[in-house]
């Protein structure tokens, strides 16, 4: 008698974060799949949290929604409890590890990235491995593309390695600015629906400024 | 009442040494002088009826719902202490969804009423607890046809054509004894209701009250729900026709 | 036979025909006993003072504690059963610590205050739903003195009733009465550390009935740095420094 | 491999493969008076037959019987649960238990415990106001109301037949018949169904055993 | 020595059918401060009087949010209230997680209700001691219900509990006609007024000591506190004053004294029904109905045994 | 008296030692850890005014045709209709879930209504704390309804992974029947343009071609036609429908394997 895997493979298709001096990035595309097959078209993978926090986890999509269903009990728990106060991100991603790890023995099965403004007015994007490691990053990538995306970012976000040809010193990270990565993630995007079946549909792009949440959205291939 | 003030009335779990709980009795008190609550059992179906005496004009009107529904075949009323009516609702909802978890069907309403009146017994035979202040009528449709029964703070369960409970019990009783229930449909036995009710609402006329009237018959598939607004209407003008014409008459 | 208010009050959760847990208000008639404590809040932090009683010769006056961090920036004072408080502040750091390791961010003061006061009316078998703690309301009131930066310096009281208030300035214990009297006449909202040292210090001197030394007061503070109790030397060094007979004005030129 | 085996408890795996199985062919049907319950009569070991006149029809009460497959001891301590709840009804409610209370029991305790029990039950019985009811309660422990019910390994050969002559509202002559002789293919044919064709038969009159040997329903 | 008390326990009737000890639990609610309740057919108003021990000390508070759509306002012991908020706090996210809804306003009363009932009848166990208003909005409107330590729940259009609450009770019966198409500005103001009259006479609303509650149509539960209490007293100043007050009024820290008058005279002139108008007192009508001395007359004078409304209190 | 007649006449426990009974308990208490009676897929679309849900009426016993009545589609409350796949004996457990669910939801009065949002999350929530029992309901589900008079259709399976699209189907029916119904409704939105009639022949034709290449499914089946009418939810439910129209045509061309021509 085979054993129940209590793990599918269902899933969203791939996220994205990038944080900026001011501002901080979160993008993923709305297809859903389950190996092969297309389930939908339309689902959106990015939990808005509130408190201005903005959360996907890839990997095990059922697991993934009760991680987000969790967090906002979470959250609820801590305004009642603390006279209504903002959850900063830091708090959050705290939770969040909090969460993760509290199941080491039955885990989430899920890479989620969180982002949100600092309290200190930098965006910021944490990133958290299935048992709850985490850490605030420059830009995060995650899900079916995240070998394709991540060295993408690598290249354009951290200039991990690389020298300048100038000087020859390794060269120095610039705060990028928003259009800049907004641009960046499209073009990560475009690139991973090329290359990995199962991203594409609609990209799902959430930025946070100091003024507040914009929402954006492109097509994606959709074959 | 020789007993009282001897001390054999301050347990549930005592005798007095003339044979009475007296703990029991006066839970019964409770009842005396709660709402006036009627239920019929008559030719195709169960109708319980409440009079709801308005205590303040600023509650809300058809808010605070009495009568209550115990699974889809099942209803019940109560007279007495509310919250502990509500217990036993409570309760019975439970018995009910227990035998369906057993038994996949619905619970029959003479082992419904049995199993709640031995609930009800149990809490007059430990000292940690009181009996309940309340007085349930219990009735529906079920297999064998339409059931009701009223249990009273002893644990008592009684099948009954006609049960009254609370202030009004007497007035009704008399009203009722005079009903064919074999001959009654449950149509005629909403308005019969309304009109007991207006009856014994007579020795309490000061005070404003309001109508609930809910009932299961075979014709509505052995559902309890409240009887439809306008024969709800159309029963309380047959009562106030009826009221007036006895006055003149 | 003891003089008891009716026969209401020997169950702990008995109400009386008028609403009342006589217990609970007996608890609190149990720190009218403790001795006086003193609490003060300014814009840079607050201050808390209690007066130390010995009530042997023979005791060792620097092992009487009535001060206590719970955790970094938050402290507290107490009056009353002495031996109850332990069991409240270790509750309290419990959840500081809790607070701290769940969200990666030192508690505010007020939730923590909360969490205190949730423990009050843990005795009896009080309700569905809540574990019974222990049997008997506790007999002890806390000051508890803190600072987050949400609001600052902050002062709250808490009673065995499981209530708490936000004070500007708060005596409790034996003394308390005068002691508020005072408080309440002297106090002023931008007052500055110093000068709440001063009326701290001078308060507890009108209540104490011993003399005033620095062996038997123990002075803590909490500011943005965090929680301090005084050294011995700088209570001697406060102590020499208070003007023989304080009043109103003369306070009002040192600032 | 013995049934015992070094650990000092009992060997659950070994204990199962050992077990006794009623490869099986057993039925029920509805006819114009009541129900008939059919079985054959033989319980095998592997290809060893066990017992060749076992009788897998099982009264749980009065009017109420079952036909089992499946484990023998499984189906056996099944029915004897359902015995007892049923006398338990009926002394705590005062009531007859219907036959679908019944399908209810075995329903309850199949899936409950089904991946320790190998149990296809067929349970039927007469009641005056349905005129008798036949449910289908598979391995797995769902349950089926049906006009007729096949189970057991011999059923499987048996589907067409049955589903071509199964008539509503059969007399008892006919319906005994027409059991007869869907369980004689059925036995022709499974090499785990054997020996007698057993019945019971449930009417308002009570309950009628029928015995069919070899001899007496062999038609070649 | 035996002692012939029916009233030590929750497990002993009386021989009237009476449970002393849960009747002694609703006298606690009256030691509490007020609180007032009313809905429109739209929403649902909760006001609240806030007390303080000492000067130096803050007010406690009285409104409690439950979640987006509901919460409540106490009387009586704050902690039994605590744990009561908290029971409600975590069913509301339950349902919300399992149901994806917001919690219905009648089952989470009724859910307290049920575990004050158990209360008061197992031996060891004591009735809550703490009357609630809970304000809630749902699929079938807005809802206020009270809730007791007897574990009765009665749904209200208006309802106050506390210390001489009857007083806010006589005006919300005066005037409940009107609430169903009041505004939420004008509920606001009617809550305000009812609450002020169980004050006694040299006290008054002020920021400090009054929260204000919404919930209702588009409107999440929201509490005002301290400055955003200000507007509404002054509103409320403008509409309707308490002639006798003047004096003591004006002592307080309170700014009433602002840019009031005009805004609201119109808003009363315009929108309340002609009799609310009359009932909310205006006291520049001098000459206005006996309507107005009656309601002045049960609310300024209820601190001592003048008021016959406060020892009728059921 | 013990009246546990297992207790009688043990050896006694202070010489051997209590009765271990760990290996009766050593594995958790699990229900359905593989399928055995099942029934095969249940599809489902939306359209401009509703949604239509089908399943067929097989419960099949591996490859035996078992049962050919059994009733897969669950009429919840008045205005959602779940359509259940996978295993029979947990397909009644959720059967019984649901009679439960309208039972306690008549008890408040007045009832809030019980809509297909909540109904999905409802079974999301008991599909995953099952699978994280380790103890799963054996089960796909499709959730049709209305949410704010929106046409809803939703998709369950028994790890608790969920989501919504215009067309959904679970098992043979994503592979075969999902194509079919997307040339309708590919993405959100797209049921706008379509009408009830189109998506009953789209959900017609694709149990058809399911009849044609599943194995386990029958010719006969439920449909489920969800829509409003004046702003009133109507659930209309055809039974034993049969598969029409079937092609079998080309069978005539078809002779030997290749090369033989007679």
């Amino acid at each position: 008698m085979s054993r129940f895997n209590p793990y599918g493979d269902s899933s969203g298709g791939s996220s994205l974060a990038i944080a900026g001096a001011d501002f901080a990035i979160l993008a993923g595309d709305t297809r859903h799949s389950t190996g092969f097959s297309i389930d939908s078209r339309d689902q959106s993978q990015i939990a808005d949290l509130g408190d201005g926090l903005f959360l996907t986890s890839n990997g095990f999509s059922a697991d993934a929604k009760q991680l987000v269903d969790d967090l906002r009990t979470q959250i609820k728990w801590y305004h009642h409890n603390n006279n209504d106060h903002k959850l900063s991100i830091s708090a959050a991603a705290r939770t969040t590890m909090m969460l993760l790890y509290g199941k080491r023995f039955f885990p989430y099965y899920v890479n989620p990235i969180m982002i949100g403004m600092a309290d200190d007015g930098t965006g910021a994007v944490y990133s958290f491995d299935p048992l709850g490691s985490y850490d605030r990053e420059p830009s995060r990538a995650a899900g079916h593309a995240s070998e394709l995306l991540m060295p993408f970012l690598d290249n354009q976000v951290t200039f991990a390695n690389q020298l300048d040809p100038q000087t020859g010193e390794p060269r120095k990270r610039l705060d990028l600015d928003l259009q800049t990565a907004v641009d960046l993630v499209k073009d990560a995007f475009t690139g991973a629906a090329e290359r990995q079946v199962q991203v594409g549909d609609t990209l799902e792009i959430v930025i946070l400024t100091k003024d507040g949440v914009d929402r954006q959205y492109y097509d994606l291939r959709r074959d | 009442m020789t007993s009282i003030g001897t001390g054999y009335d301050l347990s549930n779990s005592v005798f007095s040494p003339d044979g009475r709980v007296f703990q029991v009795e006066y839970a019964g008190k409770a009842v005396e002088n709660g709402s006036t609550s009627i239920g019929i059992r008559c030719k195709d179906g169960i109708v319980l009826a409440v009079e709801k005496i308005t205590v303040s004009k600023l509650l809300k009107l058809g808010a605070n719902k009495r009568i209550q529904t115990v699974d889809k075949h099942v209803g019940v009323v109560y007279s007495g202490m509310n919250p502990d009516g509500r217990h036993i609702v409570t309760r019975s909802r439970e018995e009910a969804r227990h035998w369906r978890d057993q038994f996949r069907e619905q619970m029959p309403i003479p082992t419904l009423a049995a199993n709640v009146a031995s609930y009800v017994q149990l809490y007059t035979v430990y000292n940690s607890v009181r009996p309940f202040g309340v007085n349930t009528i219990i009735g529906g449709v079920d297999d064998e046809g339409s059931h009701l029964y009223m249990i009273d703070p002893s644990g008592k369960s009684w099948g009954y054509r006609g049960a009254a409970s609370g202030r009004g019990r007497q007035t009704v009783n008399n009203e009722l004894e005079k009903l064919d229930f074999d001959k009654l449909t449950a149509a005629e036995a909403v308005k019969e209701a309304a009109r007991i009710l207006y009856v014994a609402h007579e020795d309490n006329k000061d005070k404003d009250f309001e109508l609930e009237i809910s009932w299961v018959t075979e014709a509505n598939g052995r559902v309890h729900e409240f009887v439809p607004e306008s024969l709800l209407a159309e029963a309380k003008i047959y009562a106030e026709e009826q009221l007036d014409a006895d006055v003149e008459g | 036979m003891f003089l008891t208010r009716s026969e209401y009050d020997r169950g702990v959760s008995t109400f009386s025909p008028e609403g009342r847990l006589f217990q609970v208000e007996y608890s609190l008639e149990a720190i009218k006993l403790g001795s006086t404590a003193v609490g003060i809040k300014t814009k840079d932090g607050v201050i808390l003072g209690v007066e130390k009683r010995a009530n042997s010769k023979l005791m060792e006056s620097g092992s009487i504690n009535k001060i206590e961090e719970i955790e970094k920036h938050i402290g507290c004072a107490f009056s009353g059963l002495t031996a109850d408080a332990r069991m409240m502040i270790d509750h309290a750091r419990v959840e500081a610590t809790n607070h701290a390791f769940n969200y990666d961010e030192p508690t505010s003061v007020e939730t923590l205050t909360q969490s205190v006061c949730d423990l009050a009316l843990r005795f009896g078998e009080s309700g569905e739903g809540q574990e019974r703690v222990m049997s008997r309301p506790f007999g002890v009131a806390l000051l508890i003195a803190g600072y987050d930066e949400r609001l600052g310096p902050q002062l709250y009281h808490t009673e065995p009733t499981g209530t708490f208030y936000m004070y500007d300035a708060k005596a409790i214990g034996s003394g308390s009465e005068g002691a508020q009297a005072e408080l309440q006449q002297k106090y002023y909202s931008n007052m500055t550390m110093a000068e709440a040292e001063i009326l701290l210090l001078k308060v507890l001197k009108q209540v104490m009935e011993e003399k005033l030394e620095a062996k038997n007061v123990q002075l803590a503070k909490v500011t943005k740095e965090g929680f301090q109790l005084y050294t011995t030397e700088e209570l001697e060094k406060l102590v020499a420094d208070l003007p023989a007979d304080v009043d109103q004005d003369e306070l009002a030129e040192l600032s | 491999m013995s049934i015992v085996s070094q650990s000092p408890y009992v060997d659950m795996k070994a204990l199962k493969k050992g077990e006794v199985n009623l490869g099986t062919s057993i039925m029920a049907i509805k006819f114009k008076d009541g129900v008939i319950l059919g079985a054959d009569s033989r319980t095998s070991m592997g290809a060893m037959v066990a017992n060749r006149v076992t009788d897998k029809l099982t009264k749980v009460h009065d009017n109420i019987w079952c036909c089992r497959s499946g484990s023998a001891a499984d189906t056996q301590a099944v029915s004897e649960y359902v015995r007892l709840y049923l006398d338990q009804y009926k002394i705590n409610y005062g009531r007859e238990p219907t036959p679908k209370t019944a399908a209810a029991l075995f329903r309850k305790l199949c899936y409950e415990n089904k991946n320790v029990l190998t149990a296809g039950i067929i349970c039927a019985g007469f009641d005056e106001k349905t005129g008798g009811e036949i449910y289908s309660i598979p391995i797995g422990g769902s349950v089926h109301k049906q006009d007729y019910a096949i189970a057991g390994s011999g059923s499987s050969y048996i589907y067409g037949l049955c589903n071509t002559h199964y008539k509503q509202e059969m007399s008892q002559d006919e319906a005994v018949e027409f059991v007869k002789m869907s369980l004689t293919q059925a036995i022709r044919w499974d090499g785990s169904s054997g020996g007698c064709i057993r019945m019971v038969i449930l009417t308002k009159n009570g309950v009628e055993r029928l015995l069919f040997t070899p001899q007496e329903y062999q038609l070649n | 020595m035996f002692r012939n008390s029916y009233d030590n326990d929750t497990v002993t009737f009386s021989p009237t059918g009476r449970i002393f000890q849960v009747e002694y639990a609703l006298e606690a609610i009256k030691q509490g401060s007020a609180a007032v309740g009313i809905t429109s057919d739209t929403h649902v108003v909760l006001v609240a009087l806030k007390r303080n021990a000492e000067e130096l000390g803050s007010y406690q508070r009285k409104i409690t949010r439950i979640d987006d759509n509901m919460g409540l306002a106490l009387a009586g012991l704050a902690p039994d209230a605590r744990l009561l908020s908290n029971h409600l706090r975590s069913l509301s996210m339950r349902q919300q997680f399992l149901f994806d809804r917001p919690l219905a306003v009648n089952a989470a009363v009724a859910s307290i209700a049920d575990k004050a009932q158990s209360n008061t009848q197992q031996y060891g166990r004591r009735p809550y001691g703490v009357g609630l208003l809970v304000a809630g909005y749902d699929e079938k409107g807005p809802h206020l219900f009270e809730f007791l330590p007897s574990g009765s729940m009665l749904e209200y259009v208006g309802s106050a509990i506390g210390a001489r609450s009857q007083a806010a009770r006589t005006y919300l019966e005066r005037n409940f006609d009107s609430f169903e198409k009041c505004s939420l500005e004008q509920l606001i103001i009617h809550g305000l007024v009812a609450l002020r009259d169980t004050l006694p006479q040299d006290k008054e609303l002020t920021f400090q000591n009054t929260s204000i509650a919404v919930v209702g149509k588009d409107t999440k539960f929201t509490i005002l506190e301290d400055d955003a209490v200000v507007p509404w007293l002054d509103k409320l100043d403008s509409t309707s004053r308490r002639p006798q007050r003047r004096e003591t009024a004006n002592t307080n820290e309170n700014n009433e004294e602002g840019e009031t008058t005009d805004i609201t005279e119109d808003m009363v002139d315009n929108t309340e029904s002609t009799e609310s108008t009359n009932s909310t007192g205006s006291v520049t009508n001098a000459e206005n109905a006996e309507d107005d001395n009656a309601n002045a007359n049960s609310s300024a004078e209820g601190d001592n045994e003048t008021d016959p409304n406060d020892r009728m209190e059921d | 008296m013990q009246h546990t007649q297992e207790k009688w006449g043990r050896p006694r426990d202070d010489v051997y030692g209590p009765y271990d009974a760990s290996y009766l308990n050593s594995e958790p208490r699990t229900q359905t850890l593989q399928p055995t009676v099942t029934g095969t897929s249940v599809i489902g679309m939306k359209f401009n005014n509703g949604v239509v849900i089908a399943a067929d009426n097989l419960a099949s016993y591996g490859s035996l045709r078992r049962f050919i009545d059994q009733e897969r589609l669950i009429k919840v409350g008045s205005e959602t209709v779940v359509g259940v796949g996978g295993d029979v004996s947990d397909l009644q457990t959720i059967e019984e879930i649901m009679e439960g669910l309208e039972i306690s939801e008549s008890y408040d009065e007045p009832a809030q209504s019980l809509t297909a949002p909540n109904i999905h999350s409802y079974l999301q929530r008991i599909m995953y704390k099952r699978r994280s029992k380790l103890d799963p309901l054996w089960n796909a589900l499709v959730i049709g309804g209305f949410k704010n008079d929106e046409p809803y259709l939703a998709f369950i399976d028994l790890l608790g992974t969920t989501y919504t699209a215009p067309a959904v189907a679970s098992g043979f029916g994503s592979y075969l029947a999902i194509p079919i119904l997307r040339k309708l409704v590919d993405r959100e939105g797209d049921q706008q343009n379509v009408s009830k009639e189109q998506a009953v022949d789209a959900i017609k034709e694709a149990m058809k071609v399911l009849f044609y290449r599943d194995g386990r499914a029958l010719d006969k089946y439920s449909l489920a036609i969800l829509s409003k009418k004046d702003g009133k939810p109507d659930v209309e439910i055809l039974k034993d429908v049969r598969v029409e129209n079937q092609n079998w045509s080309m069978a005539k061309q078809i002779k030997g394997f290749g090369t033989q021509d007679e």
